[in-house]
């Protein structure tokens, strides 16, 4: 598939994902109470790689998200599964989640609960999966040096 | 529960496995994507008769959302299926761009062994009457 | 005796150890084995002659009884005392008898082992120990037989060996197990002193012990295994396949036949039959040899019938005679497999058609080979006349029928003796060279090692006064007997004396006319040759249990992708159904649903059902995501919007990911080859057994799901409204946590997969 | 005590996201995977002392008590088998860091490793049947990139075969889940087995073969083993091992733990043992036809399955303890010939008989390490083998059932045929060509699995003590239901 792609619909798609991205972390914050959460959010951004793939290939998605798809499947497994971990230190039972409130100046109630961090683990999974599926499965023409 | 989505799902099943059932990798694919659609939905399906949707907020009456565990194993098991058939694709890629084609070849060694013939080895009587003790 | 069994193994480990520095002399070191077997022996026999048996004991795993129960009493002392006697003998002659070459090392450790398993398999007074060293002696001597591991003859001669004795042990095991369950005991001593009493179990019990013992001893119809194994160096085929390792299955007999003729009314006959035909087959088959270690071999067949019949018949007369046959076979036997191997050693072969004037080239082994052989034919002033003298006085008494079978074999038996000495060191055969060259005339052990076997031999059989009283407290400790039979130098003018003169006579007739006896034997040899061996019945064993196989895994295993997930999943539907649809199908009370659910419903259908005639991938892709997003229409109407999201998005992804994929492949499928009406019907089975199973089990609920805590759970503890993010957030973020592991490797595995083959199809276009 | 049932799952998934983000630097790698498997091995033992003295361990994950939450249990049962599958995944380690020295066999065998580890770990240690299918695919992921990574032509069927099997099954998988949800409500195992004995006995019969049937693909039962052999061959030395060693167990175990909690009946089962005996017949017929060490080894995974589930059959406490020690002695005898098999493929470059021979004179070392498994899986004394098949046979004889003893007996003398077609033709005859020479890591690893069976043997007085408590709690899932739902 030597085709160029069409400059216009790369520029669309690269201005279209900051926004995508934007909502997606809005699912992954608002998963606990609204529909979402880490996997709908990871998924979103994951839509917006291929998106982006098909748009401009392969350099367009390093622009999006400049990240190797390993750095994020560690960090998001290495998250979440420490997410369990804080619990089972503070004596409680593994993955047992905890919830901090605190009222902040300007910014009023804030509540703060741990299965948030678990969830992050999962859309940094879910992200950085898309990024790796997307790389490896469209790599051609393959002139980057994948790092998965 | 309804009977319909109980006939729709086993429906997927019986097309999946037709589909499954052959030779051409991508096509077993696709069978096994109808057969997890219709596993899904038929989880979602044994939790029960539906209802609103189990989010809590200000109004809702608990006692009519939807059964929210056969949701959440389904979301469970779509991802997960979902990385399966990834890396089955990548697989059937492999084969093909490996193989030139992504029909799956019955297994050379069985039909090799299937084939297998044993003679009965008699001994040889001219066998030389000595050990050689070198 | 422990000690002894240690000093074996330890021994056998320092043999196989050291094997490269100790070169042949490691037989040297293993002959420590059976002459620590020896000091022990000298120092417990006159207690044990006296009736105090020797018991050690080690608890291994009591839970199943299994316990190294150890009794020596004066039955297992005849057999040890013949184990350390041969053995040391053997050993000193396998130290001059190998060459240089580095295996073996590993075959002195390997008879080292055996020797102490033998040791064992004798000592032991629990069915399951014993069981342990014959299975051990089975294994010893399959790799000993393997020795000239690069013949395909000698390979297949172990594997013979192994399979049919191993096969015995098997049975034995499980008669073993029968019989110690029922006895509450699985100690020899106390089944022999209560013995089972009859039933029909107990005669498949005893069956099964017999088989074992049959196969060991080189019985009709299994007899084939020994004549094969005289594949093994010489040392090995006097120690184990003559002296020893055969014996086993005597062994065995003798010690159980007074408990089997209890349970067995059909054991004695059996046990008489079978030693007979076996006597007569390996005998007959002796005169027809010309390869002098096979003839030997087939005299073994023939002896070990003779004392199968004789120590298994449970009999205190007949037992007290072949024990003393035993041994005398035992010491004559090895002698002769020793000669033959000096004969094999100086010569370069023992083709009896081609030796002449050994008699004056290796005198000292000629006239060890006379003394031998003299007492094999049973020859007056020999061991083997005195032993024989007193199991023809049993057998006489036992009727008519019995000597004179007996004595028919003796003559046979006298006729190989003759045969072997003759073709071994006889003058000139017409048409030969007049003498077979030799080496130097060899002073070693070569020649020692047998005749001190001979002298004791020769010594037992002027003086039997030296070895009676173990005899007959051997007899009386396997019997319960005193006094059952007599060891005497000349027996004075007895019938048993007649037929015995009788039989010689006529032997040595035979030996005289040998030209008729080999025509005859040829003769009979054309039409025998037709009927099955037993070695030509294991080759046609083993090939067809080959092609069974073949074909049985041909069947089954036919490497076909389509047929087995077809079988998988017609065995996962019919096994379920033939319960689940058992109180029927009541589903008549469930709603049909609602109009939304029909109308996706329809649109899913159609589109599956469009994607069975697509022959184009990208549509069938397109179908496969328009089902999901139908799919998805339903999980919203069912009241899951989370779930309908993730399902949109990850149908959206798979569609993508399909067209990363494919665009590298032909447009269209590979039509199908899989029988179609086969796919159908397993199609319709499955989708029927979703229907009804989906209506019989949702039918069955009766308890409230456990997914109601959740929901009353969700905001108070949880802190979360969305009870399904909850779920797989908190509730049951285990369940996510391996979910994202999954993810997480499958891309891992994409990578792998992909990127090094674009990789180097980009470097090599 | 009970934080370690989620930590000896979720430190090798810990170790497997570090040695992610170590990237390509191969000594943090091997450090942190030698460090997970090694903790899960710690913690199963520590938890076998627990259960022993003090009856089963539980966790409740996320501390919401059980039927809500996800329960991890460790009773005797699960913790033997934990401990010995463990102390394997560390021997195989030690074996494949040894191998894969010079050339590592790919950047992410590590983390797929310490992945197969949790998920062994979570399909042993759980006590959800939602949970146990997402330990299955943990599992199975693992597996799948394991046996498919650097397949060349030859191999690529055999994988595509093995992951399309297992997708079947998975969603076999799934329709159990529905099933069982939907007539009883729950997914928790100690709940299950309460709501089950309240519903239709036909419904719950109906349950029972469907899982005997979802598991049963698992654990290679006929007849639905075919996959097996044909695909665990092609991977490398010590992932087969693994595969050989553990997966078709995890099968067995989950088989075992199903039916005796949730389906709980008196007597032998005829149906197991039918299923007992065909297995062991069809996959001993089929090792005699192969001419491949690996392939060989493969038909003797599904032939040795029967021995186990024949325990089972028995349904008693004898023969439960038979089959516990069955399971314990299987997993490191298979593994370790599996490990043999590798070493006969680096010494002479191939696994096919008729291109071996004579390594009994060019590596002794290789055949004494083979030799004693051998016997082992023939059960030929003194060998761990032989003391749990007489286990089984005193059962069977005890109850009467001599077909199945005499089929496995038979089988047994098939299986040393089998093993004798190895030595000979592999470790006798013609030396051929040598190909490479086994390090002595790769050896070393061997040895340690050959000294665990001939531990085995040498202890399997204390373990089949053990093994019957064990099968004692097993039969009396009170005990397991009050551990999940009354305490925690």
């Amino acid at each position: 598939m030597n085709r160029r792609p069409s400059p216009i619909l790369e520029h669309g798609v690269v201005s279209a994902a900051g926004p995508m991205l934007v909502f997606s972390l809005y699912l992954l914050a608002a998963g606990h109470n609204q529909p979402g959460g880490g996997f709908a959010g990871g998924l979103v951004a994951g839509v917006t790689v291929v998106l982006a793939w098909a748009a401009g290939g392969p350099d367009t998605v390093r622009r999006i998200v400049p990240v190797r798809s390993s750095v994020l499947l560690g960090l998001g497994l290495v998250i979440a599964t420490l997410t369990g971990f804080v619990s089972l230190v503070a004596g409680g039972a593994f993955l047992e989640s905890g919830y901090l409130e605190r009222t902040l100046p300007l910014i009023g109630t804030v509540k703060l609960v741990s299965p948030l961090g678990f969830d992050i683990g999962v859309y940094l999974v879910v992200v950085g999966m898309s990024l790796g599926l997307v790389r490896a499965l469209g790599g051609e023409p393959p002139e980057e040096e994948v790092g998965s | 529960m309804s009977l319909i989505s109980l006939a729709v799902a086993a429906i997927l099943f019986g097309v999946g496995t037709y589909l499954i059932l052959q030779r051409a990798l991508s096509r077993i694919i696709i069978g096994l994507g109808l057969v997890s659609h219709g596993a899904n939905l038929l989880i979602v399906i044994g939790g029960g008769f539906g209802g609103v949707p189990p989010i809590l907020s200000e109004g809702v009456d608990p006692a009519t959302v939807a059964d929210p565990l056969p949701q959440a194993m389904v979301l469970t098991a779509i991802v997960i299926t979902f990385g399966v058939t990834a890396l089955l694709l990548a697989l059937a890629l492999r084969s093909y761009l490996l193989t030139g084609t992504d029909e799956v070849e019955d297994d050379p060694e069985d039909r090799r062994v299937a084939r297998e013939v044993h003679p009965v080895v008699e001994p040889d009587p001219d066998e030389d009457m000595h050990e050689v003790v070198a | 005796m422990f000690l002894v069994l240690i000093i074996h193994a330890a021994l056998a480990l320092a043999v196989v150890a050291t094997r490269s520095r100790l070169g042949r002399s490691a037989f040297a070191l293993g002959a420590l084995g059976p002459l620590s077997l020896l000091v022990w022996l000298t120092t417990k026999s006159r207690s044990i002659v006296d009736g105090i048996a020797h018991r050690e004991s080690i608890e291994w795993v009591p839970s199943l009884d299994l316990v190294l129960d150890l009794r020596v009493d004066a039955y297992a002392l005849v057999f040890l005392y013949v184990i350390a006697v041969a053995g040391i003998c053997i050993f000193l002659y396998a130290a001059r008898y190998f060459g240089s070459d580095p295996k073996v090392g590993t075959f002195a450790g390997t008879m080292v082992l055996f020797g102490g398993a033998m040791v064992g398999l004798v000592a032991a007074d629990h069915l399951l120990a014993m069981f342990l060293f014959w299975e051990l002696t089975t294994i010893t001597s399959y790799l000993l037989i393997g020795y000239s591991d690069h013949q395909e003859s000698a390979r297949s001669a172990a594997l013979h060996a192994a399979l049919v004795t191993g096969g015995g042990g098997l049975a034995l095991l499980a008669g073993m197990v029968m019989i110690g369950t029922e006895a509450g005991t699985f100690t020899i001593s106390e089944i022999l002193a209560n013995p089972p009493s009859q039933s029909a179990a107990m005669g498949v019990a005893w069956a099964l012990v017999l088989i074992g013992a049959v196969t060991k001893s080189a019985q009709f119809p299994f007899h084939g295994w020994l004549p094969g194994a005289m594949a093994a160096p010489t040392p090995a085929s006097a120690y184990l396949h003559s002296a020893t390792m055969v014996k086993a299955g005597i062994f065995l007999v003798g010690r159980v036949a007074p408990a089997a003729l209890v349970a067995a009314a059909w054991w004695q006959p059996t046990v008489l039959s079978i030693g007979f035909v076996t006597m007569v087959i390996g005998g007959w088959q002796a005169l027809r040899q010309n390869d002098l270690k096979l003839l030997l071999a087939y005299g073994t067949v023939s002896q070990l019938g003779f004392l199968f019949l004789l120590v298994g018949s449970g009999e205190a007369k007949l037992l007290y005679g072949g024990l003393a046959l035993l041994v005398a076979h035992a010491l004559f036997k090895a002698t002769l497999f020793m000669v033959v191997g000096t004969i094999d050693h100086e010569a370069g072969t023992r083709d009896l058609r081609r030796l002449s004037g050994l008699r004056t080239s290796l005198p000292a082994v000629f006239w060890v080979a006379v003394v031998a052989a003299a007492s094999m034919a049973a020859i007056p002033l020999t061991f083997g006349f005195v032993a024989k003298e007193a199991a023809f006085d049993g057998l006489v008494k036992s009727g008519v029928g019995l000597i004179a079978l007996a004595s028919f074999t003796s003559i046979l038996t006298v006729a190989y003796t003759g045969r072997f000495l003759i073709g071994a060191f006889g003058g000139h055969h017409p048409g030969h060279e007049p003498a077979t060259p030799v080496g130097p005339a060899p002073r070693n052990s070569l020649v020692w090692a047998p005749v001190v076997l001979a002298a004791v031999a020769a010594v037992i059989g002027l003086v039997p006064g030296l070895v009676a009283p173990t005899f007959d407290a051997a007899v009386e400790a396997a019997s319960g007997a005193a006094k059952a039979g007599k060891l005497v130098v000349w027996p004075g003018l007895v019938p048993a004396l007649g037929w015995s003169m009788v039989s010689l006579v006529i032997g040595a007739t035979l030996v005289w006319q040998n030209a008729l006896v080999q025509r005859a034997t040829d003769v009979v040899g054309t039409v025998s040759r037709r009927l099955p061996s037993a070695d030509g019945a294991f080759r046609r064993g083993v090939a067809g249990l080959l092609s069974f196989a073949d074909r049985s895994s041909g069947l089954i295993q036919s490497g076909s992708l389509p047929r087995y997930i077809a079988i998988i999943l017609l065995v996962a539907v019919i096994v379920p159904a033939t319960a689940l649809f058992r109180s029927g199908i009541s589903g008549g009370s469930l709603p049909v649903g609602g109009l939304l659910e029909a109308i996706l419903g329809l649109l899913i259908v159609g589109a599956a059902a469009t994607l069975l005639f697509t022959t184009r991938r990208f549509a069938a892709v397109l179908l496969l995501g328009g089902v999901g997003y139908g799919v998805a229409g339903l999980f919203a109407v069912f009241g899951g919007p989370d779930l309908s999201l993730t399902q949109l998005l990850v149908e959206t992804l798979v569609v993508a990911l399909f067209a990363l994929v494919l665009r590298r492949m032909p447009a269209v499928f590979t039509p199908a080859r899989f029988e179609r009406t086969m796919r159908i019907v397993v199609a319709v089975a499955v989708a029927g057994f979703v229907f009804l199973g989906g209506l019989v089990a949702f039918s069955a609920r009766q308890a409230a799901p456990v997914s109601d805590r959740y929901v009353e759970m969700a905001v108070p503890e949880a802190q979360g409204a969305n009870v399904v993010n909850v779920i797989l957030v908190d509730f049951r973020g285990f369940d996510t946590l391996g979910e994202i592991t999954v993810l997480a490797i499958a891309t891992l595995g994409v990578s792998g997969l992909v990127l090094p083959i674009l990789r180097t199809r980009r470097d090599s276009p | 005590m009970s934080w370690l049932l989620p930590s000896a799952i979720a430190v090798p998934l810990l170790a497997a996201g570090l040695t992610v983000l170590v990237g390509r630097r191969l000594a943090a790698q091997r450090v942190l995977a030698a460090t997970g498997v090694t903790f899960t091995l710690g913690a199963a033992i520590a938890l076998l002392v627990q259960a022993d003295r003090g009856g089963p361990v539980v966790a409740q994950v996320g501390g919401w008590a059980a039927p809500a939450g996800i329960t991890l249990v460790a009773d005797r049962f699960s913790a033997i088998v934990l401990t010995v599958s463990a102390a394997m995944l560390v021997a195989v380690l030690a074996y494949a860091v040894g191998q894969l020295g010079r050339d590592a066999l790919d950047w992410w065998f590590h983390a797929k490793y310490l992945v197969l580890t949790a998920g062994v770990a979570m399909s042993l240690l759980t006590g959800d049947l939602f949970n146990l299918f997402v330990g299955f695919e943990m599992m199975l992921i693992a597996s799948y990139v394991l046996l498919t990574v650097r397949t060349g032509p030859s191999q690529v069927r055999s994988t595509v075969s093995y992951v399309v099997i297992n997708l079947v099954a998975s969603a076999l998988f799934l329709v159990l889940i529905a099933f069982t949800y939907g007539a009883t409500g729950t997914v928790n195992l100690a709940d299950l087995a309460g709501r089950l004995s309240e519903i239709d006995p036909a419904v719950s019969e109906g349950l029972g073969l469907l899982m005997l049937v979802v598991f049963g693909i698992k654990a290679g039962l006929f007849p639905l083993f075919m996959w097996l052999p044909d695909s665990y061959p092609t991977a490398p030395a010590p992932v087969t091992a693994i595969f050989a060693g553990l997966l078709t167990k995890v099968g067995v175990f989950v088989i075992i733990r199903t039916q005796t909690l949730l389906f709980p009946s008196e007597g032998p089962s005829t149906l197991l043992l039918f299923v007992a005996g065909a297995t062991m017949v069809v996959g001993v017929l089929g090792a005699i036809a192969q001419n491949d060490v690996k392939r060989i080894l493969s038909f003797h995974i599904i032939s040795q399955i029967g021995y186990m589930i024949m325990g089972l059959g028995f349904l008693s406490v004898a023969g439960l303890t038979a089959a516990i020690l069955y399971i314990t002695h299987h997993i490191v005898v298979k593994t370790g010939l599996f490990l043999v098999g590798g070493l006969v493929e680096t010494e002479q470059g191939t696994g096919a008989l008729h291109r071996t021979g004579g390594l009994l004179h060019r590596r002794p070392i290789v055949a004494v390490l083979f030799l004693p498994l051998a016997l082992s899986l023939a059960g030929i004394p003194p060998f761990s083998g032989f003391v749990a098949k007489l286990a089984l046979v005193q059962e069977g004889v005890a109850l009467g059932r001599g077909v199945i003893v005499a089929v496995s007996l038979a089988v047994g003398l098939l299986t040393l045929f089998s093993m004798t077609k190895i030595w000979s033709a592999t470790f006798w005859g013609e030396p051929a060509e040598s190909a490479g020479r086994a390090g002595s890591g790769v050896l070393a690893a061997t040895a340690v699995v050959v000294a665990t069976s001939l531990a085995v043997t040498v202890f399997a007085q204390p373990l089949i003590e053990l093994s019957a408590r064990a099968a004692t709690e097993l039969l009396d899932p009170a005990i397991y239901i009050t551990a999940v739902l009354g305490g925690g």
